[in-house]
């Protein structure tokens, strides 16, 4: 059964490698504002991915300015994402996307205005799970066209997916073949970089080095820009190279309200009040008005919801479950 | 003292909890699944390894995660790595149980958490199969917690996300499924059921105290095989309802809730 | 093209399911001797797959005393392995290999007596690419039965290898299927391992991880046996967790004379010595027995090669290469 | 003062050094290959990329490796990573060159590196392909550095270890290798050699100081075309000599060495 969803995202490998290719390998500074990474890197049609995974290690302050710039028409997979495509959702930046798990705020609940938008019909979707969906950036990753996987075979899943079966040359099995992912655009938000793209994250990896492998072009937003020595010392640290990337922005609690693992933990109380603002659509308005519209930065964003004695709580309660950093 | 009065959601962690063989492996999620994943670690399967698909592995859990991939994911993990590699290790057959929940589930397991009515004008968009699917496509037992109910136990079920034993028998080898896998049990307010090893249809296991076969099948759209073996089910025990309540969720955020 | 060589070391993944189904995924203690290891998890008409690449990171320790148990009638991949192979093949151990860079000490030249062994017509060879043997323990690891593959195609190692070409089902294009390869030991040689396998690699990976995840039986030897703390105060350390270790084994300097990135550098007075004896058989069983046979532990054969004072070179030769440890 | 005499391996790497536009990319291998690298970073290229099969990205090497793994090539390194990486990064057509040797050439720049005589009953068994198949099927241009004999140069090539143009024009994208992607330069003690655009065969780009175009056919078991545009390679400079012995090997493990 081949799936009857819309294949999006997709790119010959050939077609990538001459892209590839052309992409600069020069170790020349990228450092840029938030304002002009948006400008730049994020284009109309394109498709989007975004790093991190449900409510942790989200690049937040990049898509804060996205809204603000109202960035729209875009593609974007939906993957494990909620706090993130739901953002996008809540300024209708999408038209297309590729979904393995949208809209609730995993544990805490869901935001209605996000669900409605979900179904109204105005966002085409093609469904995976989020192994699939994994796999396809990994398929991108590793310069192929497609990667044999065990999951989706059978269900609905697969129906309305874009996959197709083959069969395996050597012991006859049947696997479903899930295309490669090639976004236009990756967003990915890390611990640490340097002004050349070489990138440090810690903790869970969730699919950021196969997104950032994928990905035609990728912004770095990070916590904190740091000398190239940090990685020349101790090259383990550098989870995504510098020649992956095309932009990087310091993005201080760049995260917020979500989780970034080791630094700052999630904003209950804020993401309780998102869920409550995401109800309707004047919540949703009001929402977007106040915390982004009417914010010049992210800190001022910040600031209404407690500032820095917000975020020394959220540091501290971080150390508390993590017992502080250890890099 | 204990209150051995407890919720729905109470005895159906209790009940889950006691599944698992110790040196088991596991795929979570958060709320129910970790609840019982934590509570048969200090009770029943210390050695239990708890994996997270955003790519922890074997943490001391202090607390409820909320998210898969929050911090209390990796307080003390052995590994943090990536979906990837998660995904894999279930792939290569390393992971004996998931856990699952759903909107609609039917006599052969299968699971819908996507859509209510048609896929392209839906009543209802539910998140979609996140990892479930892949954790029921691969790991070797899928467990589903989720309460009884006419409407969520339906041979009407609107879209399989996730799948069960597909058509019965052989289904899911045919499509391409690993070999042997499947779902084991439904945990429910009321009852365990299990699958029948012939038919791969639903069967109750054993009944909740309180409850009758009866209760079990009213509350089912569909008709339920008996297990010869029908057993009535331990309540939650001192033990287990007091180390739930005081060290795997002391802040109720998942006993206090409502079963859904 | 399909190739025309004998397939080794494949297995169906629902085989290899219900393998690592069994395997115990317990937190138990695996700490055990070289001797005990040897005789408990290398069997005659094993398939062996060796970490390390080239002249770095190999478990020479363990070589040794499989030489010394006299381990017979093995397979092996001869993945850019030169010193660990060589030395199998100086043991005549194996029969069958799956060979994708061998005899060769790279820069360093090439044992005459082991390149006559593999002319000989005594071991059957299965060729490959490096990359394509890489694929081949990834696919294992990935649980799947083949992976596809861009190299190798119209050549004579397509030829003599056993894979089979493909169509993409979305693009039409051609790939090469390698099939995956599940050897049924593994012993790789890291910086550190708790007694339960986790275990630290520093520096460059290689196909260590893959291969971790693609055999039946894991094999860690380990400069030192660290406190499990090591590994929990710091999750990312972990480059193979327990769960897929057998056994764990001390081997303090176990990789000399070859490389350990960040501990002690490859001793080439050594290596030339070891080309020399590799000249002819009375060379080879004259190195053999001094430096295996008649030694009753590694240390006595490092002690015939300057002991103390030879080891503390190669520290130092390491600290001005790598600057350190900075773990 | 350089002394302005050069051997033959020192030509060769001086004028490889010269192949590499600045922030190009390059799979090296120990010896001549990382030479050049080593000698085009200093001169010529100081943004070229350097990667190693073994997993270490864009080192600062402070001396020749050894072997392609060794502690050399992580030193001030901006990535320690894995094989696959290494090789995954070709795949996705990121590596510009690649640079290789080999026992046999012929006219469409095969190379082998396997067997000379029946691949079961070999009279001389090499190495094998190593990763020069792989970096020779995916990296956009190969490089191959050999000395200029007729026994090297053969069409009679006993096993085609690595692709080059195979049966000519079309015959890679045929085989299902990467578009656009070949050998582009061979260079000898003798000459620099390219291939011609149409034909796909061997031409003579650059004859080497003291070499004529007879010479090199001389030396070449199959006829070579020559380049419209055929130019004498200019020698070393004293720049590149001084550098090479002075930075790059100082203790003369690859100059000092007989090409072969």
């Amino acid at each position: 059964m081949d799936g009857v969803g819309k294949l999006l995202g997709f790119e010959h490998p050939d077609d990538m490698r001459e892209f590839f290719r052309k992409k600069s390998k020069k170790l020349e500074p990228k450092l840029m504002g938030l304002g002009e990474a948006v400008d730049r890197f994020i284009q109309e049609g394109d498709y989007l991915a975004l790093g991190g995974f449900g409510l942790v290690r989200i690049p937040m302050a990049f898509i804060h300015e996205m809204i603000r710039q109202k960035k729209g028409g875009l593609k974007c997979a939906a993957f494990t994402s909620n706090l993130d495509t739901d953002m996008l959702a809540a300024g209708k930046m999408f038209k297309e996307t590729d979904v393995s798990y949208a809209i609730a705020f995993e544990a805490l609940g869901f935001p209605k205005i996000i669900r409605k938008y979900f179904e109204s019909g105005e966002i085409y979707t093609t469904e995976w799970s989020n192994g699939a969906l994994g796999w396809r950036y990994k398929a991108a990753a590793m310069g192929l066209s497609f990667l044999p996987i065990r999951s989706m075979l059978g269900t609905d899943t697969q129906k309305y997916s874009a996959a197709k079966e083959i069969t395996c040359p050597f012991t006859g099995m049947k696997y479903l073949a899930v295309p490669a992912l090639y976004p236009d655009a990756a967003v990915i938000h890390v611990h640490a970089a340097d002004i050349y793209g070489n990138s440090y994250i810690k903790g869970v990896l969730i699919a950021d080095i196969d997104i950032a492998k994928a990905s035609k072009k990728v912004v770095i937003t990070a916590e904190r820009i740091v000398p190239t020595e940090f990685f020349r010392n101790n090259p383990e640290r550098t989870k995504i190279p510098f020649y992956l990337v095309d932009a990087v922005v310091k993005s201080p609690f760049g995260s917020y309200p979500a989780n970034m693992p080791y630094e700052y933990f999630l904003d209950v109380e804020h993401l309780r009040e998102m869920l409550e603002a995401f109800s309707d659509e004047e919540g949703l308005k009001r929402y977007l008005d106040e915390n982004i519209f009417k914010c010049e930065t992210f800190f001022d964003f910040i600031n209404l919801h407690g500032g820095m004695k917000k975020i020394q709580y959220l540091i501290d309660k971080e150390n508390e479950i993590l017992g502080g950093y250890n890099g | 003292m204990v209150d051995m009065e407890y919720n729905e959601m109470e005895l159906m962690i209790c009940v889950a909890s006691r599944v698992f063989e110790d040196g088991a492996s596991v795929s979570v999620g958060t709320g129910v699944p970790c609840a019982a994943a934590m509570l048969s670690q200090k009770l029943y399967a210390p050695n239990l390894l708890i994996t997270f698909e955003a790519g922890s592995v074997a943490p001391i859990l202090p607390s409820m995660p909320l998210s898969v991939g929050d911090s209390t994911t990796m307080s003390r993990a052995l590994q943090t790595t990536s979906t990837a590699d998660a995904m894999e290790m279930l792939q290569r057959g390393l992971i004996d149980y998931c856990f699952l929940g759903g909107a609609q589930i039917d006599m052969y397991g299968n699971l819908n958490s996507t859509v209510i009515g048609d896929y392209r004008k839906p009543k209802v968009r539910f998140p979609g199969s996140g990892g479930a699917n892949d954790f029921a496509s691969m790991s070797w037992r899928t467990i589903v917690v989720t309460p009884q109910s006419k409407r969520r136990f339906t041979n009407s079920i609107d879209f399989i996300t996730t799948p069960g034993y597909l058509t019965g028998p052989g289904a899911r080898e045919k499509a391409g499924l690993p070999r042997n896998t499947g779902p084991y049990r439904v945990i429910t307010n009321m009852a365990v059921l299990g699958f029948d090893d012939k038919t791969k249809r639903m069967m109750i296991e054993s009944v909740h105290p309180g409850y009758t076969i009866e209760d079990v099948q009213d509350n089912t759209g569909f008709e339920l095989l008996v297990s010869e073996h029908l057993k009535e089910t331990a309540p939650p025990t001192k033990e287990e309802l007091k180390i739930l309540r005081e060290e795997v969720d002391p802040f109720r955020a998942v006993i206090g809730k409502k079963a859904q």
